[in-house]
């Protein structure tokens, strides 16, 4: 991946090592609008698929819509100077505008879906690190079609090419 | 792979000559479908237009008696492919249901595969392609957007052959016959083209595909095609 | 034999072939300017196509082979000139080699490293190049070795090696003296390549069993390489491309042109450099007689291609036999017959009309035909695929040709270059003691 | 999704049931919009809707998914999901449609995300016919409008004209409405596929209101005339869903389709036998097979047919008929012993290109099929049974144009459809106001006053009758996405200008059609939920018998003398942009034509014989000429074109249409004469004679996917 670094700006010539790295650059520099604690969440005993309702049915795991905030935030911890943005948001109607942290390029072509993986007993934790030890989301686990394969073989999961990328 | 507890299909498709009109239904139903790269007067004259599918015409006889035939052509899914063994990086392939598939990621482009398509059903992305917006809010979320240097060709809709088998598999039950279809067999009025599974013999295909009237296109050359042409009558 | 060793004093050949080394005329600056430009400029469409996507090149569905892969297979053959002929020359102890082998060597070298960069140049996405070599992965990825391609890789890249190594073990000695002869950094550079060459009797005897050695491996590669080259061809089930005959066919087609080439450059160099005492009628005589043998080679195979063809009378071979000999590459073919086969026939086998001159007249219009021939081969084939429905026609855009202009141009730098660094003669073959050798 | 799949969808729905073997699709039942904030990326539901893009009124489901779009809301840019359409199929319960669509219907979807759409109210900048436009508020605009209706409305309303599609829908109906309340005329149409002939027929000889529906499905033996019912005509889906169940559809039976026409269309290309039929003599065929079946006594249901009809067909001269035809005796004898031979023959006469005596060759169909007694039975001629098919017909427009003060369009384009000699375009230039509703900018809107942005359908809920359809079907949409842009409704546009002007007028909505309609159990839900509401057609036998007493023929008129204009002129509505409304779509655009392969622009059609005269070659550059005017387009020389005739699509030539079709091209239409269809008045388009001049090589090149039109033959390409 190391001889690529120059050509971090050509993300169009990249190859999967550039697109790591891009996607890393861009994970850990994520700026999201608000400074959403992870792990105070999960330690109020919510479940990721309390908010990211998708994760065991669907493709995507999605993000919860500023209206799902406010049921709870609507009464709790209103005086907090970041809850106060997701109040201010849901007053305006605007969705809180998220920034993607975790990411397949679209030129690696992969049709990834959270349904079959959480059904065959992956944690949450495997790809998205450990979400109690942290606060904002951030890009802790790198993901790279070796990394993908590894578990695909070891879990005797489908290795055709199809299976993801199409 | 690894799915030895499942039933493997074998995916194949019958046209029947005798009742396809030309009427190239089949063929904006695949532009819809798979994201085919919009060309525009420019680029079409310069040889760069898509159509997966793909409606050959061609006139028979002299005036007053002639005769014109339209023969709907999609890549042939070959069991013996020619264009997979040429591929220097395994970017074609052929896939346990025995789809002849082509993967954009690991496509660097050297487009031998298409020289060696007799049937040319295969296409290149010389550019990125474009859509004016807000044209790119048709695009089918289930299909890739092909980037510019790799080839692509018909898939027979391989996100329809894994959504249907998803959804089979989540609600327990064996894919029935005439469940999937592709893109162009599911819009065709006149319902010339049948999708199916060729190793279940009682699939509408299968016996289409054993009828007298079935044929294959460039059968000569041994690339056993797994699309069936049925001719016409007279 | 009128061998110029054996006529002239060690001393004054070493004067003589030395003497482009040092300095540079203002003719000299010029042409090389001149071409770097030229180079410069395929650079700059290259670097386009990589920024805009292939699509600016006018290859289309369904000729997705178009000037790439013809410069591809002619650099090759040019390729052919050297090693080979020299090798050959070589094994078989032809005397009148000696003048002639470095800068047929040379030729091999540069020719595979232009001919070598056209597959990469014709990728869509060029960049992963390396894909193609078999190198560990967490994927567990290799590439296809089932595919021509990769054959091509890993014949071209062994041919190169070989050809590098050939041309640099007749180097040494030469290298040697001249580090005792220069100052700076020729001096480094010299005393660097010249591996530590002190012209002990043992070093003699292991450079001659490694040039001979070498001869005979690089002889095999030359051959399977341009076989190779024929097989991404007629591996395929395209129409007049699947023909058991491609793969000699394609050798006695780059031998041919190698010959062109070479006749070209020496005449060149000859020329400029003024190596008349050196290359003399003699050398070009031979060659000449070589060219006019491999032309007459190549009528017959082109004959033999063809006539089997015409007389077989298959429908899918007879779209793309009849385009090319009657049809739109008609003018095309019939150039190529008149080059290859009327010119060098006329000019060569007629005794009295044989010179330097018509040699090189001749060896130009053999690269023309040539080349011409690859693009026969390549584009009607294309254009004229199984199914008429995707019958297509294919012309190239600018870039293309500046790229293919260019790699000419990258052929005369790098020649230049050479012949500046290095004395495009071999000096230490006329030392008196070297003779006793042989 | 096939038929099955969803009907489970829409039964566990109307049963108020979520949870079975597909409860996971139950978010695919909402009937309703799709509140963005609830599309879930990944996952697809699908809608009812209709499509528009031609008369046919297929019923239609669309995919609705996420998509995102960039917006500003003041000042500051957001990334937006919405719901959007991603693909169009036919809706498997609709009787039309039948789970199948045609080319032009998955198009429809670059009509709604076509980048060129009128996104908000405008009033025009620049000179008429320039095309300037500046927004306006929706208030100032509908005001303005309103104000120059009610004046014109108080002088003489009858200066108002209003032209729509010629489809019966809820549009439509609120657009007669809207006229009526007025006290305008009926709205017309001036579309080259209106079927103005075919309904005006029906009507004189069974007395029928609407299409005839020709069961060809059920039919043994079928010869065509003049329609090109697999290329557009009518109704293409249904048409060809029906061929596929003649030809193989019934096990041990193959139907055996004859096709006379003037030009290898798709339904000749696709037929067993094509009659090269000389342009306007359809009726001479026809009465010349009647005559034969009279002569040889194969016509079984002679004594139905009334004395006047009999008598002209058997004082008609055969030996001209069949001369004027241009078809070998010897082929037309053994066709009409055939047809006459068969189980259940059918004859489907259309008129795809339009004649001076079109009327007269519908006519005459009718009475064969009458001859051949398949009138009202299974495999033959049925009526028509849609109650409430009322549309605008295509007749007499020139007139009502000349007559008019205030135009009100509605994605009509008479500067496109009609000829240059008529007129057109100075009468439009002259109107005292012309009004646009339509959801683009084509050549005739360029000369409106104010644009009034209609949603696109799959934007807002219709109801459309289809014109053929076995029984009665109405093929409703519900909206399915929010709409892009600061449009709306045309209803609820002129509902607004009717207030403004102070007079009492409701839109109709789709369920105020459907309500009247349904039956005890069935609500309005359902129907919306499966996206219409069909009832199995009765046998209609008392509406068969005759009303005509008389059968006429006369031969066509072409306009300019033969001497200089040696070359008959066809322009016909092509397959991939119908009456010229789909060459703004993309899609259409590069969908190579069947005859041709050309993309990106139509051809005039050459026969050897007449281009080896000229010296053209196909992709040479000619100039068409007629009296009247002239053009220039690409060369194509067709294999299987009629000497003398020369045919071009119609489609391409739009001065404005957007970025696809704008300057592409050349419109046919344009240089013909101003002749008229003899009852109805509409446009006989196959009436203009030419000369054709070769101009060579040019810029700009016959652009083909497939040049190559022959499998075998001589070598290389042009």
């Amino acid at each position: 991946m190391l001889f690529d670094w120059r050509k971090r700006r050509l993300i169009r010539f990249s190859s999967k090592g550039v697109w790591l790295i891009v996607l890393c650059a861009i994970g850990a520099m994520a700026d999201q609008p608000i400074a959403f604690p992870h792990n105070s969440h999960v330690k109020l005993g919510l479940d990721c698929l309390d908010c990211h309702i998708g994760a065991d049915t669907r493709a995507a795991a999605g993000l919860p819509s500023v209206r799902k905030c406010m049921l709870c935030h609507a009464k709790l911890a209103k005086e907090k100077p970041e809850v106060q943005k997701v109040i201010a948001y849901a007053n305006k109607g605007i969705e809180i505008p998220w920034v993607r942290v975790y990411d397949f390029p679209s030129e690696a072509h992969v049709k990834f879906r959270h349904a079959p993986h959480y059904q065959a007993g992956i944690s949450c934790s495997t790809c998205h690190g450990d979400l109690t030890k942290e606060t904002v989301a951030e890009h802790t686990v790198t993901h790279t079609m070796g990394s993908c394969l590894t578990c695909h073989r070891q879990k005797h999961a489908s290795e055709d090419c199809a299976a993801c990328h199409f | 792979m690894n799915q030895s507890n499942q039933t493997q299909h074998r995916w194949g498709m019958a046209i029947d000559s005798d009742r396809c009109t030309g009427c190239q239904a089949c063929v904006a139903a695949c532009h819809a479908e798979n994201n085919l790269p919009l060309s525009d007067a420019e680029s079409a004259a310069r040889g760069r237009a898509v159509h997966w599918i793909r409606v050959d015409r061609y006139y028979e006889g002299e005036f007053p008696d002639i005769r014109v035939k339209y023969m709907p052509v999609l890549c042939q899914h070959c069991d013996e492919a020619p264009c997979e063994p040429v591929c220097p990086v395994y970017a074609t392939y052929k896939n346990p249901e025995g789809l002849n598939v082509q993967v954009y990621n690991r496509c660097v482009g050297t487009r031998y595969c298409a020289n060696n398509c007799p049937y040319s059903v295969r296409f290149f992305n010389w550019f990125d392609p474009v859509w004016p917006s807000p044209l790119d809010l048709q695009h089918n979320p289930d299909v890739s957007i092909r980037m510019a240097g790799v080839m692509e060709k018909c898939t027979f809709c391989i996100q329809r052959i894994n959504r249907a088998e998803r959804e089979a598999k989540e609600e327990k039950r064996p894919l029935a016959d005439g469940e999937v279809q592709p893109a162009c067999v599911q819009s065709c009025p006149a319902e010339a083209m049948v999708f199916g599974d060729l190793n279940d013999p009682e699939s509408k295909v299968s016996r289409l595909a054993e009828s007298g009237r079935s044929t294959r296109l460039l059968e000569e050359l041994g690339t056993q095609p797994k699309v069936f042409y049925l001719q016409r009558a007279t | 034999m009128a061998i110029a060793s054996k006529v002239m004093p060690y001393d004054e050949v070493r004067r003589d072939l030395w003497r482009p080394l040092s300095g540079a005329s203002s003719r000299y600056i010029v042409v090389l300017v001149l071409l770097s430009a030229v180079a410069l400029w395929g650079l700059v469409a290259w670097g386009y196509q990589l920024y805009r996507g292939i699509g600016v090149a006018g290859i289309r569905r369904p000729v997705f082979w178009g000037f790439y892969l013809v410069n591809f297979v002619f650099w090759i053959g040019i390729s052919h000139a050297g090693t080979l002929i020299s090798a050959i020359l070589r094994l078989t102890d032809a005397g009148w080699r000696k003048p002639v082998t470095r800068a047929a060597e040379a030729i091999t070298v540069f020719a595979l490293m232009i001919g070598g960069m056209f597959p990469i140049i014709h990728l869509g996405r060029a960049w992963l190049f390396f894909w193609l070599f078999p190198y560990p992965n967490s994927r567990l990825l290799w590439p296809n070795f089932r595919s021509p391609l990769l054959w091509d890789v890993t014949a071209i890249s062994t041919y190169l090696t070989g050809s590098i190594i050939y041309l640099f073990l007749p180097l040494i000695p030469d290298v040697a003296q001249l580090s005792t002869h220069a100052a700076g950094w020729r001096r480094l550079l010299y005393r660097t390549l010249s591996l530590g060459w002190t012209g002990s009797d043992r070093e003699w005897h292991a450079l001659e069993r490694a040039m001979k050695l070498m001869a005979g491996i690089i002889l095999a590669v030359a051959v399977s390489v341009h076989t190779v080259v024929a097989w991404d061809f007629s591996m395929s089930v395209a129409p007049m491309w699947h023909s058991s005959i491609f793969g000699p066919y394609f050798v006695v087609g780059a031998i041919f042109s190698g010959i062109a080439a070479l006749l070209v450059v020496m005449s060149i160099i000859r020329k400029t450099m003024h190596l008349e005492k050196y290359l003399t009628p003699h050398h070009f005589n031979n060659l000449a007689k070589l060219l006019l043998l491999m032309s007459l080679l190549w009528l017959y195979f082109t004959v033999a291609e063809n006539l089997t063809a015409w007389y077989g009378n298959e429908p899918k071979e007879m779209s793309v036999f009849g385009a090319r000999v009657r049809g739109n590459f008609a003018p095309y073919f019939w150039i190529m017959v008149f080059c290859n086969f009327a010119v060098p026939f006329v000019l060569l086998g007629i005794r009295r009309l044989r010179s330097i001159l018509t040699a090189t007249i001749a060896s130009v219009t053999v690269l023309i035909g040539m080349w011409l021939e690859r693009f026969l081969i390549i584009i009607p084939t294309l254009s004229f695929g199984r199914l008429p429905a995707a019958w297509g026609h294919y012309a190239p855009t600018w870039v293309e040709i500046s790229i293919s202009v260019a790699t000419f141009a990258v052929m005369g730098v790098l020649y230049l270059v050479f012949s500046k660094l290095f004395p495009i003669v071999s000096v230490w073959e006329f030392e008196p003691h070297s003779e006793a050798e042989e | 999704m096939d038929r099955r799949d969803f009907f489970k969808i829409v039964s566990t729905a109307s049963a108020g049931v979520a949870t079975s073997a597909c409860g996971k699709k139950s978010d695919a039942l909402i009937p309703l919009l799709v509140p963005d904030h609830e599309i879930v990326p990944g996952e697809e539901q699908w809608h009812p809707s209709v499509c528009s893009e031609c008369g046919g009124g297929c019923g239609v489901i669309a995919r609705v998914m996420e998509g995102q779009r960039t917006i500003e809301r003041s000042g500051e840019k957001f990334r937006e999901r919405i719901a959007c359409v991603k693909k169009i199929e036919g809706n498997p319960l609709d009787p039309v449609s039948g789970g199948r669509l045609c080319a032009r219907g998955h198009a429809a979807l670059q009509s709604l995300y076509n980048p060129d759409r009128v996104r908000e109210p405008m009033r025009r900048t620049a000179p008429r016919g320039k095309a300037g436009f500046t927004p306006e508020p929706w208030d100032s605009a509908v005001a303005a409008v309103a104000e120059k209706l009610a004046r014109a409305r108080s002088s003489d309303p009858a200066k108002i004209l209003f032209l729509t599609r010629p489809q019966a829908s809820t549009r439509t109906l609120t657009i007669q409405r809207f006229l009526e309340s007025l006290g305008a005329p009926p709205a017309l149409s001036c579309s080259v596929a209106g079927l103005a002939v075919e309904r005006k027929a029906a009507d004189l000889v069974f007395g029928w209101r609407g299409l005839p529906r020709y069961d060809l499905g059920q039919a043994r033996y079928a010869l065509g005339v003049g329609a090109d019912f697999l290329g557009g005509w009518a109704s293409p889906v249904y048409y060809a869903r029906q061929f596929g169940q003649f030809r193989q559809g019934r096990p041990g039976i193959r139907g055996k389709l004859i096709q006379a026409e003037s030009r290898m269309s798709l339904t000749a290309g696709s037929a067993d036998e094509w009659l090269p039929l000389r342009p306007g003599s359809e009726p001479h065929l026809l009465i010349a097979i009647a005559r034969l079946l009279l002569d040889e006594k194969l016509a079984r249901n002679a004594q139905q047919l009334p004395a006047g009809v009999a008598e002209s067909i058997l004082a008609a001269n055969l030996a001209d008929l069949i001369r004027i035809s241009g078809i070998e005796e010897r082929r037309l004898r053994r066709v009409a012993r055939e047809l006459g031979e068969s189980e259940s023959p059918i004859v489907i006469a259309g008129a795809s290109i339009v004649h001076t005596n079109s009327l007269q060759s519908l006519v005459a169909a009718h009475y064969l099929n009458l001859l051949l007694g398949n009138v009202g039975r299974s495999g033959g001629v049925l009526a028509p049974q849609q109650a409430a098919a009322i549309d605008p017909v295509n007749a007499n427009v020139l007139e009502a144009l000349k007559r008019a003060q205030i135009l009100l369009l509605d994605s009509e384009n008479p500067v496109y459809s009609l000829p240059s000699a008529s007129g057109v375009m100075e009468v439009l230039g002259g109107l005292e106001m012309i009004v646009s509703f339509g959801v683009f900018v084509d050549d005739s809107v360029a000369y409106a006053d104010t644009i009034l942005p209609d949603h696109h359908t799959l934007e807002f809920g219709t109801a459309v009758v289809p014109p053929v359809a076995p029984g009665i079907a109405i093929n409703v949409a519900t909206p399915l996405v929010q709409p892009l842009y600061n449009t709306r409704p045309i209803g609820q546009t002129l509902g607004d200008i009717a207030r403004k002007m102070n007079v009492p007028f409701e839109p109709i909505g789709a369920r105020d059609l459907i309500e009247p309609q349904l039956a005890p159990g069935e609500t309005w839900d359902d129907v919306a939920r499966q996206g219409g509401l069909w009832r199995d057609g009765e046998a209609t036998e008392p509406a068969s018998k005759p009303l005509g007493e008389k059968l006429e023929w006369s031969d066509p008129v072409f306009a300019g003398a033969p001497e200089q204009f040696p070359l008959q002129f066809q322009p016909y509505p092509s397959l991939q942009f119908g009456d010229g409304r789909g060459a703004n779509l993309p899609w259409m655009q590069e969908l190579p034509d069947p005859a041709s392969s050309s993309m990106w622009g139509l051809p005039v059609e050459i026969d050897p014989q007449t281009a080896a005269r000229l010296n053209v070659n196909t992709g040479d550059w000619v100039r068409v000429e007629s009296a009247q005017g002239s053009l220039e387009a690409l060369a194509y020389v067709h294999p299987a074109a009629l000497p003398g005739v020369a045919s071009m699509g119609i489609g391409e030539g739009h001065a404005h249409y957007g970025r696809f079709a704008s300057g592409r091209g050349a419109n046919p239409l344009s240089i013909l004469a101003p002749v008229w269809e003899n009852s109805t008045n509409t446009l006989a388009f196959g009436a203009t004679r030419v000369r054709i001049t070769r101009l060579g090589r040019r810029p700009g090149e016959l652009i083909q996917f497939s040049p190559r039109d022959r499998e075998q033959g001589p070598w290389g390409y042009r």
